[in-house]
């Protein structure tokens, strides 16, 4: 959720583009939402949802067999290998996002920027200096630090090569 | 053999978060139907709009899931058409004493016979966390993000100058108490209040520093004190914690009710 | 048998609804329609029923669903700010499939308004006033006599359909008194059980399940939440959220022509008075005492669903005239149904159109 | 009768860690398929309802299942911890 | 000077509300729109704003009201099961012409139905909802921009017209996030006091009467009962009744030219789209996208009153498609306007429409 | 002079019926509001729909005739937008205790300043003489063709259990006691509650045997009790007559508060 | 009002006619009707309100004032010579029912009673039969003697003639 | 100071009757224009208000004037009942 509302923002604020963020809620909206999608365009977005997206980030396996299952088989995917059993019949890229969060950067909750780093650098869908502008504009004062440092141990991760489909 | 039986098991696991209380007093209130024997087919769950009023349909009676607050409105139909039915209803801060505060106050004044458990976990859970009328002056919540600066209702005293004929408040720290205070409610004719303090990690615990989900059980734990103890305080004129939970029964008595079979 | 009497509307409805089989009421007092909590009030307890005076009326109407799940036959009745309050909760109604009554005699709105006068204000209001699609039944009586009659058939449609039925009447139809004649019985339809085996929101081909009434062993879950035919929620399943809302609106929608109730007159004339409630009195007074070439009529003793073939009775109709105590209601659902000009004859504050208003404007009409 | 947990049921909120009298439920510490730490029994045999269910024939104690929000935790019917040989710890 | 953001729906419409001059919230939270008041709650406070958190959404609007006759705008933000809640006293701000802005974010229905998913299933129920005659304003926006900029609008409406203004969004509307430029300074109609000598509810040639705000010595009666000019009761006056609610419902109404906020599209087209709120970009991307004989596309931004002259825009238009996320209520209005076929695209259950399935439509139509 | 500046005269006279006790409440009121030297032009009074609520309509200030049940509700709104304002209430037992109860209890929780006059007459004058959440058991209404069967509220003890700073309790009998406890409800920060018993001699009157309008007058002058004398007798375990009507101050205290101005 | 309900029944129920009343309320319903209206006829009653009654009457100077002063010059009016000081512009029979409600009959309540045995002899619309069964079915258990009385004396007072128009 | 009753305002209710210490009010006898027996006033120069209002200038008693519910009683400045000659009743 936090992730593709960086990612959009980097996208809309920083690299001039435009983006649309839409989710998926639970049964009410208690814990906020369960899956989050963003498009992301050179031109104003009109119809702004995902059936088929390009791009999946799958941080954990019941969002694997929710949505990764039946991902198109040019997509390309990226899983949090440390939660996400499953493999993809798309191309993949294994980032331990969640295990880096943990033992690289000591905080289990910058997970998901790790992840966006990884995504930045796997994909270029926004510049490295906007996601880092984004992050900057929504995170808690005082974790500054922390957050560019995950996202650079992303840039790392995300500078791998894509495994082919499983 | 216990509680699961009275359980929809084909809809668990439930949807509520992990470490929410909401599933400890399910427990609890089956517990206390089955030890009494009340019969599966002529007992009617009824419940409001919440996380809380969720309960009612994970139990294997029939029940009602209404709208939000008018859950106490709904039972007085069903109990008042067909008094040979038990009827529980399940509520939450938010269902029971916001929006429903109305019919709160009318079903203990009518002194109807229903028993009503109450899950307070001062917040809106369901809605992801707003303040509600028993959260306490300070704490945090999405539409108190500087602290809640309304005074809060004490449910249990409201429902004793309502009228109701038994009213006992717990945590869910303490199943025991509870499930007993839950049956002495069922057992007692006319309104039956039972306000259970409940947590909700997700959207109480995490705005208020309460972080772990055991945490605010912790709180339950330690900071409840007997009704018995208060009052011992008060008369004495000594200082009372002003976190004190005061747990135990508030009041039983006889007074005229509605809604009992002729 | 029947009985002769001299009788109020409002009490003639009560006694209606009694003798359909009701035997519970939740209200709250409001003009013009209190007569009929009254007189439930003193006649319920002695058939065995039960009258409960409810803090308002989300609360009456809850009541009455709660008492409908019992498998009892309920009732409210109400006026048009106490119906307000209700719409939450008749779309509650609807969505679980509860059959129920709910009398409104109409009075002038908009807000508190006129308490005491007559209106049509709160057609469309029982028509769209839920938030969400939902399909009505409403009827209309015009005299003492309908509002007995209609409120027996009101609780037969409420059955036959598993939802709300409403009873659109208007003050002057209410608290008027005049001749009826009681019928020593009348039809009732029962409360159809849900069939053994079946789910209990799956519905056969007439697309209205049976009812498992609380207490009998059932173990049903109720809710207003989107449900599966289990009647367990799934909120966030597009497919039964549309199935289940279409079945809602279609139970009720494709028996138009089931439920359609009205009245034919002078079916070959030019100009044609479309009606319902009070001022058809002015109507029929008017079909009566006129001279010159006769006038249609067309009556509706329903309103919702629509019956829209009616309009399709008067081969030779140029145009249709809709006197409503209202700013023109009905007229605005005749007008998606027709091509020929529709001329809405409100009328505000209470007063009945007299039958030389009507003369005039269908002189109009003709002349234009 | 045997204590267990049910993974399915089981969120890991590790209320049951904290209720126990004899703490035979321990934080869990591996991840299971749903990503839940679900916690292990530490020495289940010690359960006063373990033991003694059979001779009162009812649920004895019985806080932990009381407790459990997800209605994770029973006891099922076996043989291994009959009341033979237990070390009892009041 | 305008600021770019990346903003969600609802974060936007109460920030247009700041902007606008709202400087009161009462409300009630629900599943979508939430964060409406989440928002204020953190805000208000900030610019020296009154936010409240009601007991319930009738509360809500009630206090709405209140503040409105300080002299404050004010607001709420509800979706279905509390704009239900709120009709009763939204006919009371009718009557005593208050004006307030109601945000309705619209979800799933009829009753809690689908709190999560997206809906329109609201737009007749904020026309017809009330009890009696009413007029409506109301519109719809299908962009976080639209967002903010038709919140802002609807206080202006709210003043001009002394009357409430809905924003009627939907869930993907107002949980959706996107670019948005945030005007340095928008246009504000402030809130025109009653002129001295006049009595406080005598309209002139506009029909609209100067505001006398409390507290300002006006000492003026203000009452949801009928009313007479000075603001007295007059409950039993006939004409009273009939020329104010006249003239509320035609202050309104015959402004609809004023008031319409339409996009066109492709004017000579055969076949036409009209569509509003979310739906509107699946609308406009097949506009874009699609090959063969261009689709003409009408797109309101404001619903009601309904604007009727602009299906005029499309001489050459054979069909109107209307899609919907509900079961056709707009183009049921349509429908009274034109004899042109009208064709309803329902969708119900929270998922937009697809450019592909309205194609498909255009392409059927076509081939009739 | 007196009250009568603060009178719309050309809306005299009244409604009400020969005899009605809301004149003589509306006297005592505004002699209140005239004797603490209010600015008729900085005060609203908000009313909601009943024949006591009709009394906003001949007060000489702004005034704001609201819904049916729902004037604190909307005070809330006027208060709380511009805490300048002296805002008070007028309201019945039907339009505060039945379907106004939630606003009533949620006026006191939040503490918000509003002085709140409430004409008890034990029934819905308005329409007709329907039982009414004061109605007493026993007692006969048009609903209640064989007498009132549910409890009645106590609704000053509901006012102090849901938080108000002020409750007082008085009838129409006592005028001098009745503007003290407005004029001290108004001094007192906070929510001032102050419940009168009224007479409705058209609609409880005549069907409860007190046909003459003095009839009813003459029980207040009887059967009211003063709370010091009330409190005594419980303390002592005497009898109190079961038709004492107990009136005097209940509760004056400083809680914290909403809408004064900071 | 229970004058207007009591004779729609005798028109209905014994004398085999139709009748429709109606009634005009103050503000809300509280002391119940200020006007009440009857149409009786020997074939159904359509359009049910009356705008220029036949037959008045009048038992107080406020209802005269608003109802009797404006009466056909060819109408008929019955006033409570007692309660209503002003005399009308149509013919007009003086009843004294309240002062014989008081002196006669000892019950002021039964005003209306005498009224409508004036009303019933002076002008015929329902037979003495119909309205003494009439009076019978409404009036409580105990005081059919006294109404019985009061119709008596009503009758009497019926049988004088109507004055000219004033 | 002269105590007055308005007739165009008095509804006959008898409250002033029974409420005023010296009795001044008693129940009226003949019905009025609008058919209301308006209480006729027995020696109002007794009134409290009537002989001391001038000396303290403000209204003393006025438990008649609160109670009525119908805003009909009231004081006009006139001679006739000045502070003269009075037989005062305590
Ligand atoms: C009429 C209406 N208003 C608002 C809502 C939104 N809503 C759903 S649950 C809820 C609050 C529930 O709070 P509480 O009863 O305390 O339950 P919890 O989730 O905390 O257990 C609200 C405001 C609704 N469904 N219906
Ligand atoms: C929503 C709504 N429901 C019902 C009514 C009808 N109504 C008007 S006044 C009233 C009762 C008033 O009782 P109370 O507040 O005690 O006032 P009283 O007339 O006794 O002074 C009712 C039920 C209404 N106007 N609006
Ligand atoms: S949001 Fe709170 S109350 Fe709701 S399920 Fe989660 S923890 Fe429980
Ligand atoms: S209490 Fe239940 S859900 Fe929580 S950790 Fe223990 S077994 Fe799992
Ligand atoms: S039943 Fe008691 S002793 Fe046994 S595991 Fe549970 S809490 Fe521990
Ligand atoms: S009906 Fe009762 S409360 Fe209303 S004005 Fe008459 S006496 Fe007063
Ligand atoms: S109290 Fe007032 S209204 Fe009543 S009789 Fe006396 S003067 Fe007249
Ligand atoms: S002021 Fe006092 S003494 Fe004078 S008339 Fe009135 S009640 Fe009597
Ligand atoms: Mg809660
Ligand atoms: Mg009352």
């Amino acid at each position: 959720m936090l992730a593709a509302v960086i990612l959009g923002r980097a996208a809309v604020m920083y690299d001039g583009k435009y983006a649309v963020q839409t989710q998926v809620y639970g049964p009410e909206a208690r814990g906020g939402a369960s899956m989050a999608a963003v498009v992301i365009d050179t031109v104003p977005i009109l119809y702004p949802k995902v059936s088929d997206p390009d791009l999946l980030v799958i941080m954990s396996q019941e969002g694997f067999e929710k949505y990764g299952a039946g991902a198109r088989r040019d997509a390309r995917m990226l899983v949090d290998s440390g939660l996400v059993l499953s493999r993809p019949g798309c191309p993949y890229l294994e980032v331990p996002a969640t295990d880096d969060a943990r033992t690289v950067l000591k905080k289990v909750i910058v997970a998901n920027i790790v992840m966006l780093g990884a995504l930045v650098e796997a994909t270029g869908v926004v510049s490295r200096e906007a996601i880092e502008r984004a992050v900057l504009d929504s995170v808690p004062k005082g974790t500054e630090e922390l957050n560019l440092g995950a996202l650079r141990q992303g840039y790392i991760r995300g500078g791998e090569a894509f495994h082919e489909a499983a | 053999m216990t509680f699961e039986t009275w359980l929809r098991a084909d809809r668990l696991p439930h949807i509520w978060c992990s470490g929410c209380s909401n599933g400890t007093i399910l427990n609890c209130t089956l517990t206390a139907v089955d030890d009494l024997g009340l019969d599966p087919d002529r007992t009617v769950f009824v419940g409001g709009i919440g996380c809380s009023s969720r309960s009612v349909g994970y139990v294997a009676t029939d029940s009602l899931h209404t709208t939000h607050g008018r859950a106490l409105a709904f039972a007085t139909g069903v109990k008042l058409a067909d008094p040979t039915l038990n009827v529980l209803v399940f509520t939450g801060d938010g269902d029971l004493a916001a929006i429903g505060g109305n019919h709160f106050i009318h079903s203990c004044r009518r002194n109807i016979d229903l028993t009503v458990v109450c899950m307070n976990n001062l917040i809106y859970g369901m809605t992801g966390g707003q303040g509600s009328p028993t959260t306490p002056p300070g704490a945090l919540s999405t539409t108190t993000p500087y602290g809640a600066s309304e005074p809060a209702f004490d449910l249990a005293q409201l429902a004793v100058a309502a009228g109701a004929n038994y009213v006992a408040r717990w945590t869910s720290y303490h199943v025991r108490e509870l499930e007993r205070a839950i049956r002495a409610g069922i057992e007692t004719p006319g309104l039956s209040f039972i306000e259970v303090r409940a947590s909700c990690p997700t959207n109480y615990g995490r705005r208020n520093r309460l972080r772990d989900v055991t945490d605010q059980i912790e709180i339950f734990r330690t900071r409840s004190m007997l009704k018995a103890k208060y009052d011992r305080l008060v008369a004495a004129g000594s200082p009372v914690p002003p976190d004190a939970i005061v747990v135990g029964e508030f009041v039983r008595r006889a007074n005229p009710v509605m809604g009992v079979p002729p | 048998m029947t009985r002769l009497d001299f009788m109020q509307g409002n009490v003639a409805s009560a006694e209606g609804a009694i003798a359909a089989g009701c035997r519970f009421f939740g209200g709250y007092p409001i003009t013009p329609s209190t007569e009929i909590a009254e007189r439930m009030a003193a006649r319920l307890p002695r058939v065995g029923g039960t009258f409960i005076q409810m803090e308002d009326e989300i609360a009456s109407i809850a009541a009455v669903i709660g008492a409908s799940w019992t498998g009892m036959k309920a009732m409210t009745a109400t006026s048009g700010p106490g119906f307000s309050l209700m719409l939450e909760n008749l779309g509650f109604a609807v969505m679980t499939e509860t059959p129920l009554v709910v009398v409104d005699i109409q009075r002038g709105g908009p807000s508190t308004g006129q308490p005491t006068m007559s209106s049509q204000g709160d057609m469309l209001q029982c028509r769209y006033g839920s938030h969400g699609d939902i399909a009505t039944i409403a009827l209309a009586p015009a005299s003492v006599q309908e509002m007995y009659d209609l409120t027996v058939k009101a609780f037969n449609l409420a059955e036959r359909f598993r939802c709300p039925a409403f009873v659109m009447a208007d003050e002057i139809v209410g608290h008027m008194r005049e001749r009826i004649e009681i019928p020593g019985s009348v039809e009732v339809a029962k409360r159809r059980p849900l069939e053994p085996g079946r789910l209990p929101f799956a519905a056969g081909p007439d697309l209205v399940p049976g009812f498992p009434s609380f207490g009998r062993g059932y173990r049903v879950h109720v809710t207003g939440l989107t449900h599966d035919e289990r009647g367990y929620p799934a909120t966030n399943d597009e497919a039964v959220h549309a199935a289940l809302v279409e079945r809602l609106v279609t139970k009720v929608e494709s028996s138009r022509r089931e439920i359609a109730d009205y009245e034919v007159m002078n079916p070959d004339a030019d100009v044609v008075i479309v009606c319902y409630g009070a001022p058809a009195r002015t109507v029929l007074q008017l079909a009566a005492e006129q001279a010159g070439p006769p006038v249609g009529v067309l009556r509706f003793r329903v309103v919702w669903p629509f019956p829209e073939h009616a309009l399709g009775e008067f081969p030779n109709a140029e145009a249709f005239i809709v006197p409503e105590q209202n700013m023109g209601q009905l007229a605005r659902e005749i007008e998606r149904h027709t091509s020929l000009p529709v001329v809405p004859v409100p009328k505000l504050g209470g007063d009945l159109h007299t039958p030389g208003e009507l003369a005039r404007v269908v002189e109009e009409v003709r002349r234009r | 009768m045997k204590l267990v947990i049910d993974e399915e049921r089981c969120k890991g909120c590790n209320l049951c860690t904290m209720v126990c009298p004899y703490r035979i439920f321990r934080p869990g510490t591996r991840a299971n398929r749903k990503g839940i730490l679900v916690p292990e029994l530490d020495r289940p045999e010690r359960c006063t309802n373990c033991r003694l269910n059979r001779l009162y024939g009812r649920t004895l104690c019985g806080i932990c299942q009381l407790t459990c929000p997800d209605q994770a935790i029973s006891w099922v019917d076996e043989k291994p911890y009959e009341p033979v040989r237990m070390e009892v710890e009041y």
